[in-house]
C-alpha cells in the first residue's frame, strides 16, 4: 500500500501523461497494412504442376477441410488424377498439409485478407494455384460484391 | 414463515421475503456480459447489491473437444488444443506433447526443450499482459488495457516470427518443435525483453500503488490456503494464498530444473494477492527467457522418427499417461489412454480455469456486484478452457 | 511497492528452505554453483518406475479392497473396489497426504463391459502422484461414492463425469448436467453414444428444450 | 434601457418600414426567448458534441492510438457523423418498458444541463441571462438530472438499468450536499448570488502577482467542488451509474439512437459546464491579464480543467459504490462544513 495517500494516483497520472507524446502503436489499416512474418500460415495454395495425388494432405487435415477431388491436369506427374480441394472457410490454418506433403506442392501463403460475404468457399485445385487477388478478379461472386 | 409479496414493476418481478424487510432479486450475469470474459453465465441471487448466492452456469462454449480427439490421429488433436485456452495456446500444446512423450517414451532433444521454454515463457508474458489489460478494464481503467496490449503485440510478433501464427499456434510436435528459430530471432527476443521490462516498470507505477485500486482489491474475494487446496485451485490463484506450488519447480519438466527463478507468492489470498502474483511472475519470465537464451544449445529440434510426414503416423503403445504443465493460469493436464492404434482411445483435459472458477461462489457470496466482477477477473479464467 | 520486488529477489537468493524429499528439484542456491550439473536427459524425468511406497500402506490398510496395482507412465496406480472408493481416497488424503485432486474422470471400455473411474491425486508435501481407479459395471447402475466431502473441487468434475459418462455419484450435493443442456439424450463420451444430431432451443419460460431437427425459429 | 427594450424598438422600426402595426412587448420578448434558447441549446449541444471528439482524440493519444481522424479536419466533424448515425438509427422501445418515463427520461437529463448554462459568464459582456440569483438557479437546475436517471432506470424495465439508475441517483443526491455547501461559502465571500459578481470579486492581485482567486483561500472548497463535479458528471472514477464492466451500460442499456445520444451529450456538456462553473467560482472566471480577451481566458481555463478531468478519466479505476458514498458522507461533508467555517472566518476577519 502506498505510504503517502494519493501518491500512487499521482504516479499513475504521471505515467499516462508520459505516454501522451509517444509514437502511436496503431496504424490506419486499409491504407497501411501490417506485414506478416515469413512463416505466416495464411491461405492454402497449390503448385498444380507438382502434385502427385498422394492424398497425404487430405489424410493430415484435422477437420476435413482438405479433400481429394478428381481432376485432370498433368497426367505425367499425377497418374491417379486426384488433386486436393480446400474448403477455405473451414480451414484452421494448422499447416499440417504443408508439413506432410512429399513434393512441396501444397503450401501455405502469406495471404490473410480472406473476408467474404458468403459462408462457404470451396477452392478447386485450379483456384488454389492462383493468388487471392486473381481469384477475386476472376470470380467476383467469391469476393466482394 | 416467509410471506411472499410480489411487486410487479411491469414485468420485473421482485420477490419480497421475510416481512418485506429484505428484497431478493435474481440477476443473470451473462452469458453475454462485458465482464464474464466469454460466454459464462452467473446466476446471482441478490439482496440489494449484495450477492447472496452465486451459481456459475457453464457449457455455452462446449465444443466436445474430448470427443473430437477420438476421431482423428494423435497429432490432429494438437491444433484443437490451441482452441482450448486460446490466450496461451503454446501451453496446451505443451501439455498434450508432454503427456504424449511420457506415453510413447520419446526423448526430446535439448535444443527443442530450450525453444519450448523460450516460446512458452513468451506466451506466459502474453497471457499475463492480457490479464493486466482486462483486469484494469473490469476495474474501469481503460488506458492500461492499451499499454498492455501494445506490449502483448510485441510478444505475439515474436511468437509469430517463430511459429507462423499469433493465437492458434500449433508449434509443438511429439518429441520436439516444428521450427527452429529464424535468423536473428534470439537477438530480437533479447532486445524486446529489455523493452518490455522497462514498460513493466511503468505498468507497475500505474497499477500497483494506485489508491483506488488498492481500495477495490484488498480484502475482496478472500480465500484461505485450505479452501484453495480443497477446491483444486492451481496457479496464481493458489499461490496468492501462500502455498508455494509451481509445477515448474515441484514436478519439473523440460529444462526447468536448470532454470533459476523464484515462485512469487502472496499470503493474503485476496484479489490484490492474485494480481500481485501475476505481475511479479512476469519479472520471473523475463529472467527465464534471458537464461534460456544464454544457454541455448545447438542440435536437432525434434526426435528421430517424429518429423515430416511421420507426424500423422504416431502409434503409441497400449498404455496410459498423465502429463501436466504449469500454464499462466494453473495446472493443465492431459490424461491419454492409448489402445495401440493411430487414434487416441480417450483424451481428458484437466483445465486450469475449470477448477479455478469453481471457487467463485466462495469468493463472491456476501460481497457486492462490483466485487463479483473483480473477483471473477482476478481468477483470470478463459472460457475456452472451462467448456472445452 | 518497490520493497516487495526487491524482497523477493534478495530473500530467495540466500537459501531456499528445504524442499520436499520427493521433489527432484532441490534448491536454487545449489543450482547456481553448477548449473549444468544434471546431464541431459534428466534420468528421473520420465519413465521412472512407480513409487511403491504409497501403494504398500494402502494395501495394508485395505487388504482385499485393493484389486491390483499398476503403473501409469511412472505414476503408481491402484485398482480398488468401487464401494470402498470414499474410504480409500479418504485414507490417501488424510493419512498419506495426497491433498491435491487433479481431476475425476472416466474411460469407457464397452468390450470388457466396464467403465473405469479415475482419480488423479498429487501430494504437495512429497511431490508424488497416485492414481486410484475403480471399475464400474457399465451396463449396471454406474454408482460410486462422491468425493465432494473430501475435496470441494470434485463437485464440477463429478458433474462433468455424470454429464459425459452417466456415472451417478452418491452424496453429490447437486448432480446435474454441467456442459450439455438439461434434457440432452445420452452421455456423449460413451463409446456407444448415438451421434444423431440434437438441437437445443428455448421454450417460453427460458428452459432448454432438445429437438431432433433445427426447425425454423427454434434457435 | 435594457436589451429587450432596444430589441423592441429595433423590431418596431423594422415593422414600421414595412408598414406593419407595432407589436406588443410580449411578442418581442417571446421572439427573443425563442432565439436565445435555440442559441443556448445549439451552443451547449455543439460543445457537448465537440467534446466527444476532443475526448476521443485525447483518450486515443493517452492510449497510444490515433483516434477518430477521418471525418473533417483531424476528425473534428466526427460528432456530426455520429449524430446523423444516431438520428437515423431505429428508436427501440423495450416491449415491457414504461413508455412515457422511458421516452421522457433523456430530455429530463439533458435539459437541466443546458438550462444551467444560462447564467454562466463567458466574459464581461457575454452571458445569456445575468440573473440576480444565478448561483441558486444553477444549483437548483443541475439537481434535476437524478430524476431523469431514475425515470430511465424505471422505464427501461431492465435490472441492470435499475441498478445503474439507483446508483447514479444516490450518487447525485449525496454529492449535491458538499457541492452546495462549498458553493455557499463562495456566496458568503462574494456577498451576492449572481455569477458575474463572483467573477468580479476575484479581480486583482495579492502582492501584485498572485491572482485573487478563491482557490487559494478556499482550497478545500475547490477540491470538494471538483470531486463533486466528477461525481455529478459520472465519468470514470465515479461512473457508477454506467459502470460498463458491471452493469453492461447501466441506465442507458436499453437506449438506442438519439435517446442514447442525449445521455451522451448531457454527460459531455455537463463536463464542460461544471468545469466552467469551477473556473467561475474558484479560478477567477474570465479575468486575466489584458493581452488576451476575457472570452479566451475563460475558455483556456475551462479547457485546462476539462483536460484534467479527461486525464483523470483515462488513468483511474472506478470506485465501488459504497466506498464512494461513504467518501461523500464521511469525508467530504465534514470537510465542506470546515470549509464553510473557514469562509466565515475570512469574512469576519475582513479579508473579503
Amino acid at each position: 500500500m502506498a505510504s503517502i495517500p494519493l501518491m500512487g494516483i499521482f504516479k499513475g497520472m504521471a505515467t499516462t501523461l508520459k505516454h501522451l507524446g509517444r509514437p502511436k502503436d496503431t496504424y490506419e489499416y486499409p491504407e497501411v497494412k501490417r506485414g506478416v512474418a515469413e512463416r505466416w500460415r495464411g491461405r492454402i495454395a497449390l503448385r498444380l504442376d507438382r502434385c502427385i495425388g498422394c492424398s497425404m494432405c487430405a489424410q493430415a487435415c484435422p477437420n476435413g477441410s482438405c479433400t481429394m477431388t478428381d481432376f485432370e491436369h498433368n497426367p505425367d506427374a499425377n497418374k491417379k488424377g486426384t488433386y486436393p480441394q480446400v474448403e477455405v472457410a473451414k480451414c484452421i490454418y494448422c499447416g499440417f498439409c504443408e508439413e506432410v506433403c512429399p513434393v512441396e506442392c501444397i503450401h501455405v501463403t502469406r495471404e490473410y485478407e480472406l473476408a467474404r460475404y458468403q459462408r462457404g468457399a470451396l477452392y478447386s485445385p485450379v483456384m488454389l494455384d492462383k493468388t487471392e487477388n486473381q481469384i477475386r478478379a476472376e470470380e467476383p461472386e467469391m469476393g466482394d460484391p | 414463515m416467509q410471506e411472499q409479496v410480489k411487486v410487479a414493476a411491469r414485468g420485473t418481478t421482485w420477490t419480497l421475503e421475510g416481512e418485506g424487510r429484505e428484497r431478493f432479486m435474481d440477476l443473470n450475469m451473462g452469458p453475454q456480459h462485458p465482464s464474464t470474459h466469454g460466454v459464462l453465465r452467473l446466476k446471482l441471487h441478490l439482496n440489494g447489491e449484495v450477492v447472496e448466492r452465486c451459481e456459475p452456469v457453464l457449457g455455452y462454449l462446449h465444443r466436445a473437444k474430448e470427443k473430437i480427439a477420438e476421431k482423428g490421429q494423435w497429432i490432429k488433436f494438437m491444433p484443437i488444443t490451441d482452441r482450448m485456452d486460446y490466450i496461451a495456446g503454446i501451453y496446451n500444446n505443451w501439455g498434450y506433447a508432454r503427456a504424449m512423450e511420457e506415453l510413447h517414451e520419446i526423448e526430446v532433444p535439448e535444443r527443442a526443450e530450450y525453444l519450448r521454454v523460450v516460446s512458452g515463457e513468451l506466451q506466459r508474458l502474453a497471457s499475463h499482459y492480457l490479464f493486466l489489460g482486462t483486469f484494469g478494464l473490469d476495474l474501469g481503467m481503460i488506458t492500461p488495457f492499451f499499454y498492455s496490449f501494445g506490449d502483448r503485440e510485441k510478444v505475439l510478433g515474436l511468437i509469430e516470427e517463430l511459429t507462423g501464427a499469433r493465437l492458434t499456434i500449433t508449434y509443438f510436435r511429439f518429441g520436439g518443435v516444428k521450427w527452429d528459430a529464424p535468423e536473428g530471432w534470439f537477438d530480437r527476443v533479447e532486445s524486446t525483453v529489455d523493452e518490455l521490462e522497462a514498460h513493466h516498470k511503468e505498468m507497475w507505477d500505474l497499477l500497483v500503488e494506485n489508491d483506488i485500486l488498492n481500495m477495490r482489491l484488498r480484502g475482496v474475494g478472500v480465500m484461505t490456503e485450505e479452501e484453495a487446496v480443497s477446491l483444486g485451485c492451481t496457479g496464481p490463484v493458489l499461490r496468492a494464498t501462500g502455498k508455494e506450488y509451481d509445477i515448474r519447480k515441484d514436478d519439473p519438466y523440460g529444462v526447468y530444473p536448470r532454470m533459476r527463478f523464484d515462485v512469487p507468492t502472496e499470503t493474503t489470498g485476496d484479489c490484490y494477492g492474485r494480481f500481485m502474483v501475476r505481475i511479479r511472475e512476469m519479472k520471473e519470465s523475463f529472467k527465464i527467457i534471458r537464461q534460456a537464451l544464454r544457454e541455448m544449445p545447438d542440435g536437432p529440434i525434434i526426435a528421430k522418427g517424429f518429423d515430416g510426414s511421420k507426424i500423422i503416423r504416431t502409434k503409441p503403445p497400449n498404455k496410459e499417461s498423465y502429463g501436466r504443465v504449469e500454464t499462466p493460469k494453473g495446472e493443465l493436464g492431459f490424461w491419454l489412454v492409448s489402445d495401440n492404434s493411430m487414434k487416441p482411445y480417450r483424451v481428458k483435459a484437466r483445465g486450469h480455469s475449470f477448477s479455478n472458477l469453481h471457487c467463485l461462489p466462495l469468493l463472491v457470496e456476501g460481497s457486492t456486484i462490483a466485487d463479483t466482477v473483480v473477483s471473477l477477473a482476478s481468477l483470470d479464467i478463459v472460457l475456452g478452457d472451462i467448456d472445452r | 511497492m518497490g520493497d516487495l520486488e526487491e524482497k523477493s529477489a534478495a530473500e530467495k537468493d540466500v537459501e531456499e528452505p528445504g524442499r520436499a524429499p520427493g521433489a527432484i528439484w532441490t534448491s536454487t542456491a545449489k543450482e547456481k554453483e553448477d548449473p549444468k550439473a544434471k546431464e541431459w536427459p534428466f534420468p528421473a524425468m520420465h519413465y521412472m518406475p512407480a513409487y511403491t511406497d504409497d501403494v504398500d500402506p494402502l494395501k495394508e490398510a485395505f487388504g482385499n479392497d485393493i484389486v491390483s496395482d499398476g503403473d501409469l507412465s511412472g505414476k503408481p496406480v491402484v485398482y480398488i473396489h468401487p464401494d470402498r472408493a470414499l474410504d480409500v481416497l479418504s485414507h490417501a488424503k488424510k493419512t498419506l497426504g495426497f491433498e491435491h485432486l487433479s481431476f475425476v474422470s472416466c474411460c469407457d471400455y464397452p468390450k470388457e463391459g466396464i467403465l473405469e473411474m479415475h482419480w488423479q491425486l498429487y501430494s504437495y508435501s512429497t511431490g508424488r502422484h497416485l492414481v486410484v481407479k475403480a471399475h464400474l459395471d457399465r451396463d449396471g447402475a454406474k454408482r460410486v461414492a462422491s468425493v465432494t466431502p473430501l475435496w470441494t473441487g470434485a463437485n464440477w468434475h463429478e458433474r462433468e463425469a455424470w454429464d459425459l459418462f452417466g456415472v451417478r455419484f452418491d452424496g453429490h450435493p447437486d448432480l446435474k448436467r454441467i456442459f450439455l443442456p438439461d434434457g440432452w439424450r445420452g452421455h456423449p463420451l460413451l463409446k456407444d453414444y448415438d451421434e444423431t444430431e440434437q438441437f437445443i432451443g428455448m421454450d417460453e419460460r427460458g428452459e432448454d428444450v432438445v429437438y431432433d431437427t433445427p426447425g425454423p425459429g427454434r434457435w | 434601457m435594457t436589451f429587450i427594450d432596444q430589441l423592441h424598438s429595433f423590431l418596431g422600426d423594422v415593422a414600421a418600414q414595412f408598414g406593419l402595426p407595432e407589436m406588443p412587448l410580449i411578442v418581442t420578448k417571446l421572439v427573443w426567448w425563442l432565439v436565445a434558447s435555440v442559441l443556448l441549446f445549439t451552443v451547449a449541444l455543439t460543445i457537448g458534441g465537440l467534446f466527444t471528439w476532443v475526448f476521443r482524440r485525447l483518450f486515443a493519444f493517452f492510449g497510444l492510438r490515433k483516434g477518430p481522424n477521418r471525418v473533417g479536419p483531424e476528425g473534428m466533424l466526427q460528432f456530426l457523423a455520429d449524430g446523423i448515425k444516431l438520428l437515423t438509427k431505429e428508436d427501440l422501445l423495450p416491449s415491457k418498458a414504461d413508455k412515457w418515463t422511458y421516452r421522457l427520461a433523456p430530455y429530463v437529463v439533458v435539459v437541466p444541463f443546458v438550462l444551467a448554462w444560462a447564467p454562466l459568464p463567458w466574459s464581461d459582456v457575454i452571458i445569456f441571462s445575468n440573473l440576480a440569483y444565478g448561483v441558486v438557479f444553477i444549483l437548483a437546475v443541475s439537481a434535476l438530472p437524478p430524476l431523469g436517471e431514475l425515470m430511465a432506470a424505471w422505464g427501461s424495465n431492465n435490472k441492470y438499468s435499475m441498478y445503474g439508475g439507483i446508483r447514479a441517483a444516490a450518487l447525485d443526491f449525496s454529492y449535491e450536499i458538499p457541492l452546495v455547501i462549498s458553493a455557499a461559502s463562495i456566496v458568503l465571500l462574494v456577498g451576492g448570488l449572481d455569477t458575474q459578481g463572483a467573477v468580479m470579486a476575484q479581480q486583482g492581485y495579492w502582492f501584485g502577482f498572485i491572482p485573487k482567486w478563491f482557490v487559494f483561500p478556499q482550497i478545500i472548497g475547490a477540491f470538494i467542488f471538483f470531486v463533486s463535479l466528477l461525481a455529478k458528471t459520472g465519468i470514470i472514477p465515479t461512473d457508477l451509474g454506467e459502470s460498463e464492466s458491471e452493469l453492461i451500460s447501466g441506465l442507458t442499456t436499453e437506449y438506442s439512437g438519439m435517446r442514447f445520444g442525449f445521455f451522451f451529450v448531457a454527460m459531455f456538456s455537463g463536463i464542460f459546464f461544471l468545469s466552467a462553473l469551477t473556473v467561475t467560482f474558484f479560478f477567477g472566471g474570465w479575468t486575466g491579464p489584458g493581452f488576451l480577451p476575457p472570452l479566451v481566458w475563460f475558455l483556456l481555463k475551462t479547457f485546462g480543467l476539462v483536460f484534467l478531468v479527461f486525464w483523470i478519466w483515462v488513468t483511474l479505476p472506478r470506485f465501488r459504490v459504497d466506498q464512494f458514498l461513504n467518501y461523500a458522507w464521511k469525508t467530504l461533508f465534514p470537510l465542506s462544513i470546515l470549509n464553510l467555517v473557514i469562509a466565515v472566518a475570512l469574512k469576519v476577519w475582513g479579508v473579503y
